[in-house]
């Protein structure tokens, strides 16, 4: 291979790795400037910052999905376990079963918000763990284990609340969800620097580079000495953690914990995940492309919804552009490496 | 610490004794014994299927031995992982290649050990510099931060030979890592295990390149049927081809490479190539991009295509399979202009295709033998109503068995429990079943022995004396020398010289395989 | 002794509240009664209720006590338990087509629908800008309440402009999601009507964030979060159809047929769906429950 | 290798083979005797045939899906498909939206049962082919596409329902969900037929071939000569195919088409697959396996409700069970290769 060769290759990959980070990024701007243009309000402050606070629950859960489908294995219990969590979080919140209904606490009775959050991720970090290791020592597929989970953690929700809801939490709790740091959402702030870690960790730490080195090939990681094994546990600790996380926020956005919450997160986070970039063979990913992927998601249905389009529509919409999101940035790619 | 022996000067490394391991009621290795000592090269050899990888398998810790001992360093060795073996200085290039394809040649050269700056964060510079020197030992020139999955099996075998001797070792286990090497390549591995073992490292060394185990080991170990067949040892004099031979195979040695006389090939041309060129493939940005290639093909003749790791030989052999897609060029196959758009296309036309890359690109390891072996004839083997006839592909099927010694249980048996040139042999047959014109072999005896090699080369004259025309591309000049009729040589993509294999011998084949046309230059992309 | 009365009491989708209650108001009729009671969540969909007709059949339970999740899908299984001699009573919703049920107790979900859209224009004599909050795309429930919301409104369009008419399937994060674009893409709004007390708490939640504390929403199903919430004042009123109320009255007629035959005085009892707010709140079923 | 050796392992081979394929079956067996011991009219004949009924509408869906699996993909889209081929045999054999309400027909405006049927497979392969021609030429996952399938085609069924229910068919189309042949439900006739046919196609022709290879290893199935992509193609056909023929014996059965149809259905199908022993990762499954995990799920569900487990502990123990008789095959199997 000669010099020449050599340097053109290299440029070449610099300018496709630019563009190939960009592509989700590129369909995620037009979008933008189509939904801009359709009504200039879109570009409003207040509903920038609506967005940013509607994705960060189920962005949350992408950022831990990724370590998940980077190695190879994918989680459908997060919108179960995501309930769960949240009922968890709700009766340590609220000291009890007893008393669920009242919209304001006077907050004597509880164990406080640090509490609940404390038994939230706890909780949700267990269970991913529990579930990661009936997938090494079982030898189950991640795909049963947690369609499994789906439907367990489902059933324990409505065990403990018996169907209902528990409301009403304090002020301190309401703060993690409905509050505002200067002009931003805080939800949307716990987003921000949990996708900043989760980047950090995945591309400047060894565990990082672990994770994807057993998605690329779990047999030749083990054969180099990684131990597969704790690192696929580990990832759904990760998830389960952040499934924990989003629970928290959402019911102290909610000032609700519901047995109901969470259905089919499951395919909106994964879809974040997919359209970002990440491959479900593993191995091939980044947060980036997540955190783009979850915006996707959400520009698009505030967006149809800032516009009125009906339901039908909208659900037809939104299926072909996931769809034309992922074709396009397929196409770049294909187009950058010639 | 104590000695082992007393006539010997350094003490026993690690000593295996009475190793047996069962599989799903397989024995692949009965009692075997044999030890190493450091600053040593031990040659471990054997047929396809002897054992060897299960033995390495079992003293790298990828799996237990079902009983038996093992003694490293003094001590009871009982390895529960690779880490285990890792972690005590044992370091082992697998046979079947252990990258981690969606990771960078950096990445995977420090996979678990990436140098860390400030904070304990990863330093990708130090990672891609120090990768760059690492591989440069083994003669790799390529772009650290180029992804393994890009890479050729040469490459690939390089990386990995690259990282094991990066590791801090004692122990260094190769099992087959000159099987997609080149003469150049090999030299240099060779010279590279001579100064370790100056550095007083042991190394065991799986080859079926008989040659290069005479040159480098100072003993071997001959496994047969998973059982001892003897050591062979250099203190005694050089060790003999023939020698090694009659171990493995326990019988005396038949002539290697029995090729016959070149005959004079009067055929008609059977394929022609002209002027072919092939785009970059956006899936394959790396690959080498022929740059006018010509080249004639007779009916019976064995075509041997010689050169170095990237000179294109694969690629040419995947444009004429339509595999790759084609910028400019034709091709004529018996007189007819042809333009295969797909390997589909170019099977009904009647060119088969061995690739290099068994595992990725020809086995199918979860599926049985019989549909690993008839996926390429299902037209052949089924009705037409769609429906196989099992019958006549089961009889077909055995005897092939029979003709190449295909060793395996049963026609059921997922082909992943085959060893390697077993494995190969499938392979062919699935090509011989569907009787080709045009048979083109990539490296066809790769990872496969010394008695298997001979039968391979034997079937493929047989073959060519069919009126088959065969063209090989094999990285090993012996192989090369022995059993062409005619040879051509590429460099960069372009064809650099041809002559009779009656003529040709190693130096001049390597002089025209080194050499860059004066039009080449400068316009290599 | 005699072997006691089983009775299957089935019901739509135990995710949520309003069919808890509806069951455990079955629950506690069927122990007064003194009779067994077999149970099942038709987990929202037609297929999973239909098989656990069909199990109870074959178990030969005495009477059906059932709120169907869809009126058309569920008419081959109860046809099949009438024919098989079981007396069914439906709840809530009413199966058409079907020869020989026994009896119906229900409030009509587009009654209920009608009820909320007037409370709306009640409040708002001169006219109102309103979000309309719709159920999961094709259940029954959320096409009868569109359905009644339309019917008062649509005749009154000049007055009264939905200007915003989303789902929100019945859930509170997404009712918040929607409102919030809602409010966004067109200011604040005079009343939201929600098919749903869950979408009607959500829209209050973005309505809080906004500070829009004068808008005016509208629930449905009368859940004691929400009857809470128009206590406080946070919610204009929640339509109440009195589930419990119907629950045990179905239980009743049941077990008197099971028992000896006794005819329902009625086949069809109608509970009128009324508005609470908060001046009526005491007429509320579960107002009990929100001490 | 020694002739004692070989022999052996046919033997070995041989067992584990049975083995293998009975691991689901043994665990759906113990089931049976469980629930038959809890309740001895669960062996009751009406009761079997009402199991039989009742897979057969997502054991129809499965045995498609066991051809997609079988190659690596994955069909997402099937719930929703369904319901849109069921609404489109709903218009068909009503003759059109029109009096969508009436429970009784006189049959005289509609098309009839066949046009009706025809309307449903045919709509159901040719969404799937779209589907499949997206993923191959587009070269979008087949996660993706189907995905977007999912919503798109519930926004089109929504849309041409307008969100009700379309009801009342004639008796002749009612036959293929209630009626009876001597004692068998007529849907599980269909599903048995289908199972042997499929189990044919598998095992038996070239085609059935060309898919495992296609789902072993992609690359070496076309330089051996396959058409992956037209094989690729063909098994979203397939599946398209089943949705919409299970859609027929659906609205046939309810005597209605629902918008809301096979919500969910996605999972459970997808479940009975993997239960059933075929990978996700393809090219090793089989239709006896999809049967049996089809099965499985039903008898399951259906005991259950038989001993009146209450609904959310029903959620706890399904979820359970899944994941512990697929741990059980693995470890059966991993016995057995030792
Ligand atoms: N995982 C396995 N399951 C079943 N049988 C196996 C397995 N691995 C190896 N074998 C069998 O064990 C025997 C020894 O295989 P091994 O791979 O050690 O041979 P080898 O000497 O390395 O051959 P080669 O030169 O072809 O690489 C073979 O008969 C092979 O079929
Ligand atoms: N499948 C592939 N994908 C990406 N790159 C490839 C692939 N095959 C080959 N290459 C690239 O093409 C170049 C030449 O390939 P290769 O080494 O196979 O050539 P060759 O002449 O056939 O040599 P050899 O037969 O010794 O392997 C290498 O630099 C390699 O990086
Ligand atoms: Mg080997
Ligand atoms: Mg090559």
């Amino acid at each position: 291979m000669s010099v020449a060769g050599e340097q053109n290759q290299r440029g070449g990959i610099n300018v496709a790795r630019l563009l190939m980070s960009f592509g989700p990024l590129l369909f995620l701007a037009a979008l933008i400037v189509v939904f801009t243009v359709l009504k200039p309000s879109f570009m409003d402050p207040i509903n920038l910052f609506n967005i940013t606070r509607q994705i960060s629950i189920t962005g949350l859960i992408a950022l831990g999905m990724t370590f998940v489908i980077l190695t190879a294995g994918i989680d459908l219990s997060v919108g179960s376990l995501l309930a769960f969590c949240g009922m968890v979080a709700a009766v340590v919140a609220k000291g009890g079963t007893a008393n669920t209904l009242s919209l304001s606490t006077s907050g004597t009775q509880g164990y406080g918000w640090f509490a609940a959050l404390l038994a939230a991720v706890v909780v949700g970090a267990a269970a991913g763990g529990v579930q990661g290791l009936a997938i090494t020592r079982l030898k189950v597929p991640p795909f049963v284990v947690t369609l499994g989970g789906l439907t367990v953690f489902r059933g324990l929700t409505l065990t403990i609340s018996n169907g209902g809801p528990i409301s009403g939490f304090d002020a301190s709790m309401r703060w993690f969800g409905t509050g505002l740091i200067g002009p931003v959402p805080v939800p949307a702030i716990i987003f921000a620097v949990a996708a900043i870690l989760c980047h950090i960790v995945l591309r400047y730490t060894r565990y990082g580079r672990a994770v994807y080195a057993v998605g690329g090939n779990a047999e030749a990681a083990r054969l180099s000495g990684l131990r597969v094994d704790r690192i696929l546990v580990s990832v759904y600790v990760i998830v389960g953690f952040f499934a924990g996380l989003a629970a928290f926020v959402l019911s102290a956005r909610l000032n609700s914990s519901e047995a109901v919450a969470g259905i089919g997160y499951e395919l909106t986070v994964i879809s974040a995940v997919v359209i970002g970039g990440t491959s479900l063979f593993g191995g091939i990913g980044s947060v980036g492309g997540t955190v783009v992927g979850a915006a996707l998601i959400g520009v698009l249905q505030n967006g149809l919804q800032f516009n009125n389009v009906s339901s039908y529509t909208q659900s037809i919409v939104i299926g072909l552009i996931l769809i034309l999101a992922v074709a396009f940035d397929r196409w770049l790619k294909s187009r950058v490496r010639r | 610490m104590p000695t082992a022996e007393a006539a010997s000067p350094e003490p026993i490394l690690l000593a295996v004794e009475g190793v047996t391991k069962h599989f799903a009621g397989v024995t692949a290795l009965s009692d075997v014994s044999l030890d190493i000592r450091p600053g040593e090269i031990l040659g471990l050899l054997g047929e396809n299927g002897a054992g060897k990888s299960t033995l390495l398998k079992i003293l790298s810790g990828v799996m237990p031995p079902s009983s038996g001992r093992i003694i490293f360093d003094g001590a009871d060795y009982q390895p529960a992982s690779p880490q285990d073996a890792k972690r005590l200085g044992i370091v082992t290039i697998y046979q079947e290649l252990s990258l981690i394809p969606t990771l960078t040649v950096a990445e995977n050269i420090f996979i678990g050990r990436a140098p860390t700056g400030p904070l304990g964060l990863v330093s990708w510079r130090r990672m891609e510099e120090d990768s760059r020197a690492i591989i440069a030992r083994v003669g790799l020139t390529i772009d650290p931060m180029t992804p393994v999955s890009a890479l050729s099996v040469a490459e690939q075998q390089l990386v990995e030979i690259a990282r094991a001797l990066s590791l801090k070792s004692r122990l260094i286990i190769m099992d087959e890592p000159t099987s997609a090497l080149t003469e150049t390549e090999v030299q240099r591995l060779l010279s590279i295990m001579d100064r370790l073992r100056r550095d007083k490292v042991a190394i065991m060394f799986v080859t079926h390149r008989l040659e290069e185990a005479a040159a480098i080991c100072d003993r071997m170990t001959v496994l047969r049927d998973g059982r001892l067949a003897g050591h062979l040892d250099r203190d005694n004099g050089p060790i003999e081809l023939p020698a090694i031979i009659e171990k493995m195979v326990g019988r005396a040695a038949s002539e290697l490479y029995a090729r016959p006389a070149q005959r004079a090939i009067a055929g008609d041309i059977r394929l022609s190539v002209r002027g072919l060129r092939t785009v970059r493939d956006p899936e394959a940005p790396h690959a080498i991009v022929l740059d006018g290639v010509d080249i004639d093909l007779k009916a019976g003749e064995i075509l041997g295509v010689a050169g170095l790791v990237g000179s294109g030989r694969t690629e040419l052999a995947r444009a004429i399979f339509g595999a790759d897609r084609i910028a400019a060029g034709t091709i004529t196959l018996d007189g007819r202009q042809i333009a295969p758009a797909s390997p589909a296309d170019a099977i009904a036309l009647g060119i088969g295709l061995v690739p290099e890359d068994r595992k990725h690109q020809a086995i199918f390891a979860a599926l049985g033998i019989l549909p690993n072996f008839s996926v390429a004839s299902l037209g052949h083997f089924s009705n037409g109503f769609g429906f196989m006839a099992e019958r006549r592909e089961r009889d077909a099927l055995a005897g092939f068995r029979k003709m190449l010694s295909i060793r395996m249980a049963s026609a059921e048996q997922a082909i992943e429990g085959l060893s390697g040139g077993n494995q190969q042999k499938v392979i062919l047959a699935r090509w011989l079943a569907r009787d080709p014109k045009v048979l083109i072999v990539d490296e066809p005896t790769r990872g496969v022995d010394v008695g298997a090699k001979t039968e391979v080369h034997q079937i493929l004259v047989q073959l060519a004396a069919r009126g088959i025309a065969v063209m090989m591309i094999s990285s090993e000049l012996p192989e090369v020398l022995a059993v062409s009729d005619r040879i051509v040589t590429m460099r960069r993509g372009r064809i650099t010289g041809q002559m009779q294999g009656v003529e040709a011998n190693e130096e001049k084949l390597m002089e025209l395989m080194a050499l860059d046309r004066q039009d080449a230059k400068g316009q290599a992309r | 002794a005699e072997d006691k009365l089983t009775i299957l009491g089935s019901v739509p989708n135990l995710g949520f509240p309003f069919f808890v209650h509806m069951l455990n108001e079955i629950k506690a009729e069927a122990a007064a009664q003194g009779v067994n009671l077999t149970e099942s969540d038709g987990q929202n969909s037609a297929t999973k209720q239909t098989a656990d007709i069909e199990a109870a059949l074959v178990q030969k339970v005495n009477a059906i006590v059932i709120s169907p999740l869809d009126v058309n899908a569920l008419a081959p299984a109860i046809e099949e338990a009438v024919k098989a001699g079981v007396p069914v009573v439906t709840i809530d919703r009413r199966v058409d087509g079907v020869e020989g049920i026994l009896a119906h107790v229900g409030a009509d979900n587009v009654k209920g629908g009608e009820a909320e859209a007037s409370a709306m224009v009640a409040a708002f004599p001169n006219g109102a800008k309103i979000f309309h909050l719709q159920g999961q795309p094709g259940a029954g429930p959320a096409i009868d309440r569109n359905k009644g919301v339309h019917n008062v409104l649509d005749p009154l369009k000049d007055k009264y402009q939905i200007i915003f008419e989303q789902t929100a399937n019945f859930a509170r994060a997404e009712a918040l999601s929607v409102t919030e674009a809602g409010l966004a893409a067109n200011g604040k709004p005079d009343a939201i009507v929600c098919a749903n007390d869950d979408m009607a708490l959500g829209a209050m939640e973005a309505c809080a964030a906004r500070n829009f504390t004068d808008v005016k929403i509208y629930g449905f199903d009368a859940l004691p979060e929400a009857l809470v919430a128009v206590r406080d004042g946070k919610l204009a009123g929640t339509v109440e159809q009195f589930p419990g109320e119907q629950s045990r009255t179905a239980v009743r007629i049941a077990v008197a047929y099971a028992k000896d035959k006794t005819e329902p005085k009625e086949k069809l009892v109608l509970l009128t769906p009324i508005v609470i707010g908060k001046d009526n709140l005491d007429k509320a079923e579960r107002i009990g429950e929100t001490k």
